[in-house]
């Protein structure tokens, strides 16, 4: 509330006589303020929510007077921004206490500006009272216009979008993997059931019999079930898979999955398939 | 106390040239979450273009993408583009996901009619003591894995199934012969002992 | 709709003319969520193409996509593609809810933590000279352009808070080191006037 108090006693001379002048900036008197330090008690509201606090506020009030910022002229400044402060408060604004202890900020540097400075140490410079409230006005200016900076860049959603088209994952039939050691290890599955007959034993010769028994039932449903017997020799394959063709028939013979006709000695050997049905 | 918005991006005016509309088109329909309707597609030149005429620029678009790495597609809810299928296996390398895996009556199945070829239903159902659900044999019929080679003539004349080259072609073998060799069980061993023996190296 | 699904699609080999490579990392690159980096791209042809040709590849692509309805983009996290600046009014005819337009609150506390990164609200509120909404900052982790990176060991363990990935792609940048160059602010400048001025570019 003493903050208060200042303000009060501070901003009643101001404004009011235009004629003497406010201050002496870089020797030019100021006389009066800025036309647009006037504010339509309907506007206030709304300069409020213009300013981003005391310091966009200063910085505001700075900017109009065309000051150097390095060498600001306290005791104006300091008036202009009660005026307004004091406006505020006097609409009944709820004033954000940020405003307030910016006020007793600028009002101590201006005490301390009008005090003799204290002797720095030899060489040094001293201080002067502005120069914080200057190092953190030029840091908010930085920020300020690089949020403007910012807000200029083409910003997804606002200025662009990104592109992501469908993707239809059923275009993607995934089918299992097999390995030949996932069916060694089926089989072994099936062993552990104990279902497995010892006549089911396999062994690797009898197996490429079987493959080649599939290979002839297939040779001759495409031949329409019926093909002479020479037919399915090709000696080009030689004599080891030769040999185990002739097994896979005779195989087959004995399945009585085909069965072979010679009409007399020494006539061509026809095989025909046991249920005679070809694909043709 | 300016707020620092942007420049309003050109304004939207119905393009002249068809090939510009087609542009649009292109940048609208690329950009879309969902399939577009022709009434959606039309909002956007402010339906200042008539249906027909939309519908032309966009069976163009559809034939200027043929070949490419998208198709333009109609489909239920409106127009929308999609990734080729041909594309898919790439795009699969990004995301992999665990590849699927056959159920043990179908693991089964396989290798009795791998191992015992030519058999019939029946000889499965023997081995592995219960009955083979036809969606088992056609799981394996589908993949192209096995086929019917013929038939047994006994009652019912049921099918032959055995393994196909395709079969041998996927699981990289060049032949049966290349299957890893069954155990050796001697009969009067008790199966349960065999099954903890180190398999024979093929 | 004619969604028939073809067959197993093509095996994914590396094809062998970079016309081909293009296209897949066109089809690839237009149905990624997310940026994709040179890693991934990599992955696409089973890490059988080097870096170096990726790029120029990458390249050439951007270019064929000169002038068009989208353009291909470097970002942090990757390539991607977007839409062009010029069709925004189109597309924003399709989505009438307004694309999100920050305060200038929500702008000058994402400046600041993008240029003084990592930072507590605390040091926020001192350079702004006024406190800070809970509001502004959620306004920007909810977008994604902003999270807590760690706590500043001093009493209370502020949140240290930091511009994400998410940040720098959506806004078309490779690194912190492509945002715009922080003005020097000249003391002796006129204010008022510099008030007017374009900023510089960076």
């Amino acid at each position: 509330m003493s903050v208060c108090a200042i303000v009060e006693a501070d901003a009643a001379a101001p404004g009011d006589d235009p004629v003497s002048p406010l201050a002496r900036v870089y020797g030019e008197p100021l006389a009066q303020l800025p036309h647009d330090l006037y504010i339509p008690p309907d506007a206030m509201a709304v300069m409020l929510d213009a300013f981003e606090g005391p310091l966009d506020l200063l910085l505001y009030l700075i900017r109009r007077a065309n000051v150097n910022v390095l060498d600001i002229p306290m005791a104006p400044l300091t008036e202009q921004y009660l005026t307004y402060v004091e406006a505020m408060r006097s609409q009944n604004l709820e004033l954000a206490a940020d405003y307030l202890v910016m006020a007793a900020m600028l009002i101590e540097i201006k005490s301390r500006m009008l005090l003799p400075r204290p002797k720095a140490p030899a060489g040094d410079e001293a201080e002067d009272p502005r120069a914080e409230l200057v190092r953190r006005l030029i840091e908010y200016e930085q920020m300020k216009r690089a949020a403007y900076g910012l807000n200029e860049l083409p910003q997804a959603e606002r200025d662009f979008d990104w592109v992501e088209v469908w993707v239809e994952k059923a275009l993607l039939r995934r089918l299992p993997e097999v390995s030949a050691q996932d069916l060694q290890n089926a089989w072994r599955g099936i062993l552990r059931q104990a279902k497995l007959h010892t006549r089911h034993l396999v062994q690797r010769e009898e197996l490429s019999v079987r493959e080649h028994m599939g290979i002839i039932l297939r040779r001759l449903r495409a031949a329409g079930g019926f093909v002479e017997f020479v037919d399915l020799f090709d000696p080009r394959l030689g004599a080891p898979v030769l040999v185990v063709h002739f097994l896979a028939l005779l195989e087959l013979a004995r399945e009585h999955l085909l069965e072979m006709t010679q009409v007399e000695a020494f006539a061509p050997i026809y095989l025909r398939l046991a249920d005679g049905h070809g694909d043709s | 106390m300016d707020t620092a918005i942007p420049d309003q991006p050109a304004s939207a005016e119905l393009p002249a040239q068809p090939a510009e509309r087609k542009r649009v088109l292109e940048a609208v329909l690329l950009s879309a979450r969902e399939p577009l309707s022709l009434l959606e597609l039309r909002r956007v030149f402010n339906d200042e273009i008539a249906s027909d005429v939309l519908r032309v620029l966009l069976d163009e678009l559809r034939a200027e993408w043929n070949g490419r790495s998208l198709e333009l597609l109609p489909v239920a809810s409106g127009w929308r583009f999609r990734t080729r299928a041909e594309f898919m296996p790439y795009l699969e390398r990004l995301h992999p996901e665990k590849p699927p895996r056959y159920s043990r009556a179908v693991l089964e199945t396989l290798a009795i009619i791998a191992y015992r070829q030519p058999v019939t239903r029946g000889d499965i159902e023997d081995i592995r003591g219960v009955s083979v659900a036809t969606q088992v044999i056609r799981v394996l019929e589908e993949r192209g894995w096995v086929d019917v080679v013929g038939h047994r003539d006994t009652p019912g004349r049921p099918a032959l199934l055995a393994t196909t080259r395709k079969f041998l072609d996927d699981l990289g073998l060049r032949s049966l012969a290349e299957l890893p060799e069954l155990e050796q069980i001697n009969p009067t061993l008790d199966l349960a002992d065999a099954q903890q023996q180190t398999p024979a190296a093929g």
